[in-house]
């Protein structure tokens, strides 16, 4: 099985000089090789997700050591290693990785203007979210965490859309060139957080499984927790720094989106809880109530901003950026219940974004406009696209039965245990606001009489439509039955050090 | 105020007087006959250091050949007639960086102690010298030789006039 | 009168000499060869040299206490030659059509490669000075080469100026440190700084400074890199590149030994000031590289910013920081090759060198956009290229001296460093051209440019066999050489 | 016992099935849905006769099952952190489920005739089919999450259901009012629900977490103010006063819809709430059964008023379902559970009743507004019959079930709560009589103000007078449940009320002053409504000119609506504007492009340094030597 | 004898004026000129050195012969850029010459 681990980085970037050698005539073969490189990566998820099961010790499955750099200069014995490992949390998101990259493959499926190298940054920015979950070396965790960010300017900037709106212009390049600074800006202070970390463990190795058992100084901690905080926080979407996520999905295609969105900003909070909370711990305890506070507001501001976009891309944004502030409650909580509910959250508003952007991006294809105000009853055209972004809205507020729920009932009860009753309440109020402006979209914009102007427009391609019901399978398999997510998750939230009973 | 300081203080003189020339004329021909003075002084002073093997060959080599041909330069560039301030804007700033400067050095180099004695200089035969380079520092001398080949190209290279010109 | 100086040892330098001589002659009597191929011969003459001292890998000799033959000296004999043979095979097409006496170009060039290993292989101040002196002229000579262009002239003319200003200033410094400790060997000199030096600290720290000054002009830090701009904009695009690399790495190979061995006592005292040029440097190189429009100057400003980090590892010596260090300048003499083919081949393709001109490259030439793509992002540290595993193992190797300030600031300013490069990148990808020509295929370039792109993936994705060459050649230079009485050294210095 | 569990199955085996395959079944599966909802009801008796065999005496003991739905164990002291899916059930479950099938299946048959033709046929039996499945696992459920998966599904349900003509732009916005309204509402639910699991004993179950609160685990102002926050969730559910604002508003969705969703089931569901947790209030401190009895009172004032002033007959039932939910949860609040859960039961029927009633009447005539119809008595005689029975139960006349029922709420109102209570509640009586004779003298006695309606009115189908009989029948015996001989022949050990009644045996005796009183009262307000109101109701008019403001005050419904429709325009869109526009400019332009142009403008400046020319150049070189030599020489020598 | 700072003084004076003359001369020859008196304010140093403090090895005065090789080598390719700069544009004077900046 360890080799199934190593395929999951192996494929996509095998495949990307593949794509090369297709020549640039055939868009078409171009798109079977991505969606079969896809189908087999989501086979292999589902394969892993599968075939975990705790097994006592540290909950770490498949491991693959090979020595990277070893016994040179401050590096000691195996200094930096190529360490792959599977755990109970990074098994959810790998699965949630391969449904997002399949159904994204198929949503991307008509983009026209060069779609080879398309697939290629597609399948690097999949290559590089693999290897963060998966990697238990905190040099390569960080490698892979770049290589996550390196090709999304390119994907933003040749493939997006600028947009006109009254007051301001948001041109696409903008978009990129923010989102892409504000992640590598953020990968700063992670950077030279982890050359404190090295030192101060003084073990002269990058393996986390060693740095764990390191017996950091109080202080140290306190001082550095808040770096890899803020350096996470800022793709976690954590609140003064989120700006560029409404911006960055505005612009961007709507696969490109989907993975950014669905996966890319849970690196951020996986950051947090993998490298931050493990092996921090005493730091992130001092820290918890501020990122409380953190999470909380940018729940709520997320949320209530999301109230007031008329652009649908920027109400998912926005939207994506409220469920990110629950995700970082759940962190901060640092409890098992709350962090059990961090890590279902990171799953649950993966698939739910993932949706919201397909349909918005298949009703963007057809009208070329997402001002909702301007739409109207178009369930009528499009019933079934009506009906997945109902049910993407339903989870993405919390109707039990689907993943959202689940995910925030837990973070909720435990936010509560922890407790920040005040967070809990602003948190439980802020699910009510999703409520409005998710209801408010799809009463103004799929019901009600219908706007001639869309009496053209047709149902979601078969691709959209598969991929739609992938990502539905996901909301429904959580949402119905989470007992697989939480057995896995649990045990290994237990391993972390600093998380309360 | 022994008879060869006395020496040294006129030759000194006369040296600061050819460069200060040099840095300050109005004109720029006179300019570089204070270089020939200056040039001359410090041969002196070599005389003065006991090595008389560096005088001659400063006397040779710049007396003869550089100021020759910055001569040559300047009555090629006709540097005469083109008009203007010949100092540029920043010389308050010179100055003021020159004297700081020459106060650090002159501060540093009086109040560090010398190790050896420092108050006789002994005479360093030529043969020494000789013998010196071309066995303990062969490889700067092939290298300098190196040096004076690049400066030759270049200067045959960049100086001469193409057919076109 | 037997003296120890065994010739043999410089059969390299001997070699280079030889055949820029052969050169210059072939190019006066056999018009027939073609100024194209006289550029690959003088590549083979560089590889050879290159070829040459790989015989003394591993052994450690002394020329006669001038130069030591060792792994460093082998390491970067290696590099320069392998600089000078790619610059050769690049500047080929340009010369041929851009430039008159193509024989004495190359001969200038391996005559720099002399002055460049001198300066590696120098044990003692006068025969570094003296090669860096060698190196610098052809330099000068090389940027105004294009006679007729008023760019390079100024160019040469500048950068000639200021660097017989600047080392006149270094021999002062040179001058003083003699005085005060009696030779000009960096391991006597060493030595001497360890013993008690009260009496002759301000002769010692005013002449450290001045040679701090003069090198610092030398690898362009911050207030002494004014000339670099306009050098490198107004120079021939190849010899920009040679200055970039050759004397970049050249100067760092002189800095490192210089400090390593000579100065090392005196660490605590100068450590803080180099770090001082090095955040300066990276501030200034990076912040004004975002106003740049022309590629040469922004490849210039951020040859100052690469500048920066390497000043990080000499500000925080020790072992490890200089193999570190000798590391990331490897890779950023390889990944600055590869930019540098890639604007050569655009310019000599196109004749523009303004960013501006560079939109809609990747319609016209996918291959060269890809790889002027992965050069720029290896130069902003990004992963899977080599700027990205150097600068981490840099940095760390900076922050386990306690140096974790600088690190950080050094971390900040390649995010900052991002920015720009992103910007070219953007005007390829996303501008639109009308002309629609695509770009013929110069073979010769695109495999060296190949070549230089898998080097940037294989010290990006594998640095171990580099890191552990390297770690020989810096090994070298720390351990600390007593002087070894016997032989009968006539006059030794 | 085991197979109580069916019950909510099958009807969600055949909410699947028909969402996969509905459209290709024969008539769109609408047999499936009530073939389901059948089964259901036939389940509810075996079950009815499992609990009275093992009732031993007047207690009967209550059955459970649970199956784990998910647990993992927290590093605490061997604790673990459970969530269940289970049922219970005990005489309230039953007396729930028996309403809840027996309406659904009514309106389900109703709705064949009622919807025929519809584009949607189909997704109407779906969409009924999950309401019945998600109603029935509410009631089931053993542990308050379960309850609160249910509570929320049946929200969802409702706003299908209500959007069901989603063309409509009224039913959208009003589907939309009703979801987030009930949502809000559930907001304290959640709340409510956490607080009791964190204080409690580390589960969601309910009987564990009323015996932890009966042993006094919970300090009474926490438990107080988690029973509250649940209470708020009843409030959305049921329309209670703060958020009653959606109700009316529902009956934009098809007549059997809100029959079933608006009188007999969901908006019951929070009545059934707080009877289930009633334990817990009484266990909190007096304040709380008080804040149910004031809410309770309220409502009950301000729909009662209300119906009155409104025209559209629908409406006028909407808030006659206020007025019995004001009434029952005014009985819960003197925390006397049988009156409230009787009252449930008999309410179920007669409102049922009442709302298919007049769904004959629209299916019939196209027309809902009361001034445009008139004397249909004559073209639909059954429909009037049984309309008239359900006006009379629910004005609450001697022989109907409405009586008997509202009798025991005044009983216990008169007995538990002052005496202003009592006087509101009779005052109630009277204002209920009056307008719903209006409602059924307008619509069908006197002549008709449409001739153009008159003339299309018809009888409707068998399909839709049959349920109307047989629900008319139900409306008229359900109250006699209430003497224990009645219990007894049916089987009930000690009657009804016992069998309901969770403490104590409580015969039920007849209050004969309360009897006289009530129908006293009810009927002068009928005999005034029918003066009032009859042939062209001139009357009425001109009582109406004379206190035109409170009319115009009543029609326009106190102008809450308006309230919160500003308040929400304004405070909340506002604060959503003004966030975006922080966001936009201050956050984004000003903090991150802020700092962006900071670094842009420092190169800006420093790219003039170099200027081109050389002395530049050299004095730059000088400056940086002398400060190196100045700063190292003074530092450190 | 004469002391040794004597010489040493008289260098550090000529050094400074040729640095006087490098930053505020305008005609470039002027400032070759200045640069060519500081490479002789180094020579006197050196060979001051040698031949006061360390006379047996003397490595002074060899430095002093090869600053003076280095400084006529300087001149004579300074004087080549500068013909060849004054035949494109007929200028002598530096800060004429900004063709290259910001």
């Amino acid at each position: 099985m360890e080799f199934v681990l190593l395929a999951l980085i192996v494929i996509p970037l095998a495949v990307c000089p593949l794509f090369m050698l297709i020549p640039s005539q055939y868009p078409q073969l171009s798109r079977y090789l991505a969606a079969l490189a896809g189908g087999t990566l989501f086979a292999l998820s589902v394969l892993l997700f599968a075939a975990y099961e705790f097994d006592g010790g540290s909950g770490l499955r498949y491991e693959l050591q090979w020595v990277w750099l070893e016994n040179i200069g401050f590096l000691g014995e195996n200094g930096i290693t190529f360490y792959l490992g599977l755990d109970g949390i990074g098994a959810p998101l790998v699965l949630l990785n391969g449904v997002v990259i399949f159904a994204a493959v198929f949503v991307s499926w008509n983009i026209a203007n060069r779609t080879k190298d398309f697939f290629v940054l597609l399948f690097l920015l999949v290559a590089g979210v693999y290897g963060v979950f998966i990697s238990q070396d905190l040099f390569f965790f960080f490698f892979w965490y770049e290589v996550a960010v390196l090709p999304m300017f390119l994907l933003i900037a040749v493939w997006g859309a600028s947009s006109e709106f009254k007051t301001f212009a948001r041109t696409k390049e903008y978009g990129a060139m923010k989102l892409t600074m504000m992640l590598v800006g953020g990968s700063v202070l992670v950077w030279v957080a982890i050359f404190a970390l090295f030192v101060e463990a003084g073990a002269g190795t990058y393996d986390m499984t060693v740095l764990r058992e390191a017996a950091l100084d109080e202080d140290f901690q306190k001082v550095v927790f808040p770096l890899f905080m803020v350096g996470f926080g800022v793709l976690a979407g954590m609140w003064p720094l989120h700006t560029w996520s409404p911006d960055g999905h505005v612009a961007a295609p709507t696969g490109v989106s989907m993975l950014h969105a669905g996966v890319l900003m849970k690196l951020g909070a996986f950051g947090i809880l993998r490298v931050g909370m493990t092996l921090l711990p005493e730091g992130a305890e001092f820290w918890a109530p501020v990122l409380m506070a953190i999470g909380v507001t940018g729940a709520v501001y997320g949320s209530i901003s999301a109230l007031a976009q008329t652009d649908l891309k920027y109400m998912v944004g926005y939207s994506s950026v409220s469920h990110m502030g629950f995700v970082l409650m759940g962190l901060a909580s640092m409890n098992e219940i709350g962090v059990n509910g961090a890590v279902l959250q990171m799953f649950a508003h993966g698939a739910m974004t993932a949706l919201m952007f397909t349909s918005v991006g298949a009703l963007y294809d057809q009208a070329h406009i997402r001002d909702m105000t301007q739409f109207g009853g178009i369930a009528k055209p499009m019933p079934r696209h009506t009906a997945f972004f109902t049910i993407a809205g339903l989870s993405s507020l919390g109707l039990p039965g689907l993943a959202g729920f689940v995910a925030e009932f837990h973070i909720f009860v435990g936010v509560f245990e922890a407790g920040y009753w005040w967070a809990g309440v602003l948190g439980i109020l802020s699910a009510a606001i999703t409520a409005t402006y998710i209801l408010r979209m799809l009463s103004r914009a799929y019901f009600g009489p219908l706007n001639e102007k869309w009496a053209g427009l047709k149902e979601m391609r078969l691709g959209e439509q598969f991929a739609a019901v992938l990502l539905i399978a996901m909301i429904l398999l959580m949402g119905l039955w989470p007992a697989p997510f939480i057995n896995r998750i649990s045990e290994t939230v237990e391993m972390i050090p600093g998380i309360a009973g | 105020m022994t008879y060869e300081e006395a020496i040294f203080y006129v030759i000194a003189a006369v040296t600061v007087a050819g460069s200060l020339g040099v840095v300050t004329a109005r004109n720029v021909i006179h300019s570089a006959l204070f270089l020939i003075l200056a040039l001359l002084g410090v041969a002196a002073v070599y005389v003065l250091l006991a090595s008389e093997f560096l005088a001659i060959v400063q006397v040779l080599v710049y007396g003869g050949a550089v100021t020759i041909l910055i001569l040559f330069a300047m009555m090629l560039t006709r540097v005469r007639d083109i008009g203007g301030p010949i100092d540029g804007p920043q010389r308050p700033f010179a100055a003021l960086a020159a004297t700081v400067f020459l106060g650090t050095t002159v501060l540093a180099v009086t109040q560090t102690e010398w190790r050896g004695d420092t108050d006789e200089a002994t005479v360093v035969t030529i043969n020494e010298i000789g013998e010196a380079l071309f066995t303990t520092w062969a490889m700067p001398f092939e290298i300098a030789s190196l040096v004076l080949m690049v400066s030759l190209v270049g200067a045959i290279v960049l100086a001469r006039g193409e057919e076109g010109e | 009168m037997s003296t120890s100086l065994e010739w043999g040892l410089l059969a390299p330098e001997i070699l280079l000499a030889g055949w820029a001589a052969f050169i210059i002659l072939i190019d006066l009597f056999w018009g027939g060869l073609g100024k194209e191929r006289l550029g690959w011969l003088a590549a083979i003459g560089a590889a050879a040299a290159g070829g040459l001292s790989l015989i003394w890998v591993g052994d450690t000799k002394q020329f006669g206490d001038l130069a030591d033959i060792n792994d460093y000296t082998t390491l970067f004999r290696v590099l320069f030659s392998g600089i000078g043979a790619t610059i050769c095979i690049l500047s080929a097409r340009y010369v041929r059509d851009r430039l008159l006496h193509p024989g004495e170009y190359y001969a200038l060039i391996l005559l720099a490669i002399i002055g460049a290993n001198g300066m590696a292989a120098a044990h003692e101040l006068l025969t570094a000075y003296i090669s860096l002196e060698l190196l610098s002229f052809s330099l000068y000579t090389l940027t105004s080469y294009a006679k007729f262009d008023l760019r390079s002239n100024e160019a040469g003319l500048k950068y000639m100026l200021l660097g017989a200003f600047s080392s006149a200033i270094f021999l002062y410094g040179i001058g003083l440190i003699y005085g005060t400790t009696g030779s000009t060997q960096f391991a006597v000199i060493g030595e001497v700084l360890s013993g008690d030096t009260s009496d002759i600290e301000w002769g010692m720290y005013l002449g450290l400074a001045l040679m701090i000054g003069g090198l610092g002009f030398k690898v362009a830090a911050v207030p002494f890199h004014m000339y670099t701009p306009d050098a490198y904009e107004g120079a021939p695009i190849p010899i920009t590149a040679l200055i970039s690399a050759l004397a970049k790495a050249a100067g760092f190979a002189f800095f490192l030994k210089l400090f390593a061995v000579a100065f090392l006592p005196l660490i605590d005292d100068w450590r803080y000031f180099i770090a001082g040029l090095s955040v300066a440097t990276m501030a200034l190189g990076n912040l004004v590289a975002i106003q740049q429009r022309n590629m040469k100057r922004l490849l210039a400003y951020s040859s100052i910013g690469q500048v920066g980090y390497l000043l990080l590892g000499i500000a925080a010596l020790s072992q490890d920081t200089a193999s570190a260090l000798v590391l990331h300048m490897i890779g950023y003499v390889v990944t600055n090759l590869a930019a540098f083919t890639c604007v050569i081949l655009y310019y000599n393709w196109t004749g523009r060198e303004e960013i501006e001109e560079y939109k809609g490259l990747a319609q016209r030439a996918p291959y060269l956009a890809l790889c002027l793509t992965i050069a720029l992002f290896s130069l902003a540290g990004m992963p899977l290229f080599a700027g990205f595993t150097t600068k981490f193992i840099l940095f760390q190797a900076a922050a386990d001296e306690d140096m974790l300030w600088l690190a950080g600031v050094a971390a900040f300013f390649s995010f900052v460093s991002l920015y720009y490069y992103l910007i070219v990148i953007r005007e390829m990808y996303v501008g639109e051209t009308e002309e629609k020509t695509r770009f013929p295929t110069p073979w010769l370039e695109y495999t060296a440019l190949t070549v230089l792109i898998a080097g940037v993936f294989l010290i990006g994705l594998y640095p171990k066999p580099v890191l552990e060459l390297v770690e020989d050649g810096t090994a070298t230079i720390f351990v600390s050489e007593e002087l070894d009485p016997g032989e009968d050294l006539i006059g030794v210095p | 016992m085991d197979q109580a569990w069916l019950i909510p199955a099958i009807p969600a085996a055949a909410f699947v099935i028909l969402l996969i395959f509905g459209p290709y079944l024969p008539r769109k599966g609408d047999w499936l849905a009530i073939a389901a909802i059948g089964a259901s009801f036939i389940l509810v008796f075996p079950l009815l006769a499992d609990l009275l065999d093992q009732a031993d005496g007047a207690t009967y003991v209550a059955g459970e099952r649970a199956w784990e739905w998910l647990s993992f164990d927290l590093s605490g002291v061997g604790e673990t952190f459970e969530i269940e899916i289970g049922f219970y059930v005990d005489p309230i479950t039953i007396v729930m489920l028996a309403v809840v099938t027996l309406v659904a299946l009514m309106v389900q048959v109703y709705s064949i005739a009622y919807m025929k033709g519809d584009s949607r046929y189909g997704w109407y039996f779906t969409a009924m089919s999950l309401f019945a499945a998600s109603m029935l696992t509410l009631v089931l459920a053993n542990n308050l999450l379960l309850l609160y998966a249910g509570w929320e599904a049946v929200g969802f349900c409702s706003f299908l259901l209500i959007g069901f003509w989603w063309e409509k732009r009224s039913a959208a916005e009003a589907a939309k009012k009703a979801f987030i309204t009930t949502r809000i509402g559930d907001v304290g639910l959640l709340i409510g629900i956490i607080m009791l699991w964190l204080e409690g004993p580390n589960t969601f179950n309910i009987q564990e977490i009323i015996a932890f609160a009966q042993e006094g685990g919970y300090d009474s102002t926490y438990l107080t103010a988690a029973v509250l926050f649940m209470f708020m969730g009843a409030l959305g559910k049921s329309g209670q006063f703060p958020l009653h604002v959606w109700l009316p508003d529902a009956m934009e969705g098809p007549t059997p819809v809100s029959a079933l969703i608006h009188a007999a089931t969901m908006v019951v569901a929070g009545v059934y709430l707080v009877a289930r947790m009633l334990p817990l209030f009484e266990v909190a401190d007096p304040i709380a059964l008080d804040v149910v009895l004031v809410v309770g009172l309220t409502t009950v004032m301000i729909s009662a008023t209300m119906g009155l002033a409104a025209t559209d007959i629908k409406r006028v039932i909407a808030y006659s379902t206020l007025n019995s939910l004001g009434l029952m949860f005014v009985a819960l609040g003197s925390s006397a559970v049988t009156a409230a859960m009787l009252y449930l039961f008999v309410h179920g029927f007669f409102k049922a009743l009442l709302f298919l009633g007049a769904g004959s009447v629209i299916h019939a005539t196209e027309e809902q507004d009361m001034n445009r119809l008139g004397g249909l008595a004559k073209k639909m005689p059954v429909t009037a019959a049984m309309f008239a029975i359900g006006t009379l139960a629910m004005i609450g006349i001697i022989p109907l079930s409405g009586f008997w029922a509202k009798d025991e709420v005044l009983v216990f109102a008169n007995e538990e709560q002052p005496l202003i209570v009592y006087l509101v509640l009779l005052s109630s009586l009277v204002i209920t009589g009056l307008y719903m004779t209006r409602l059924f003298v307008r619509t069908f006695l006197f002549a008709p103000r449409d001739q153009g309606v008159y003339d299309h009115a018809h009888e409707s189908g068998l399909l839709i007078t049959v349920p109307l009989l047989i629900l008319g029948l139900l409306a008229t015996v359900a109250g006699f449940v209430v003497f224990d001989e009645v219990g007894e022949a049916l089987g009930f050990p000690g009657g009804i009320a016992q069998f309901v009644f969770l403490r104590e045996a409580h015969e039920f005796e007849f209050h004969l002053d309360t009897a006289i009183t009530s129908t006293v009262l009810a009927g002068g307000g009928a005999v005034a409504g029918w003066i009032l109101w009859q042939n062209k109701a001139e009357l009425a008019a001109s009582v109406r000119d004379r206190f035109a403001p409170i009319a115009t005050l009543l029609a326009n419904r106190y102008y809450i609506d308006e309230v919160y429709q500003f308040a929400i325009d304004h405070i909340v869109l506002g604060a959503g504007t003004v966030v975006a526009w922080f966001d936009r400019v201050v956050v984004n332009d000003g903090g991150v492009g802020g700092s962006a142009k900071i670094g842009y403008l420092a190169g800006f400046e420093a790219k003039f340094l170099q200027s081109g020319r050389l002395p530049n150049y050299a004095l730059a070189i000088v400056s940086g030597i002398l400060l190196l030599s100045i700063v190292m020489l003074v530092a450190l020598v | 004898m004469i002391p040794i700072d004597n010489f040493l003084v008289l260098s550090a004076i000529l050094f400074s004026l040729g640095m006087y003359g490098v930053l505020a001369r305008r005609n470039a020859v002027l400032i070759l000129m200045s640069v060519e008196l500081m490479l002789q304010a180094v020579a006197i140093n050196f060979v001051a050195f040698a031949v006061y403090l360390y006379p047996e090895t003397f490595t002074g005065v060899i430095f002093a012969i090869f600053v003076i090789v280095i400084a006529a080598a300087e001149v004579g390719l300074a004087l080549a850029i500068i013909l060849r700069l004054f035949r494109n544009r007929q200028i002598t004077n530096v800060d004429e010459a900004d063709l290259l900046k910001w």
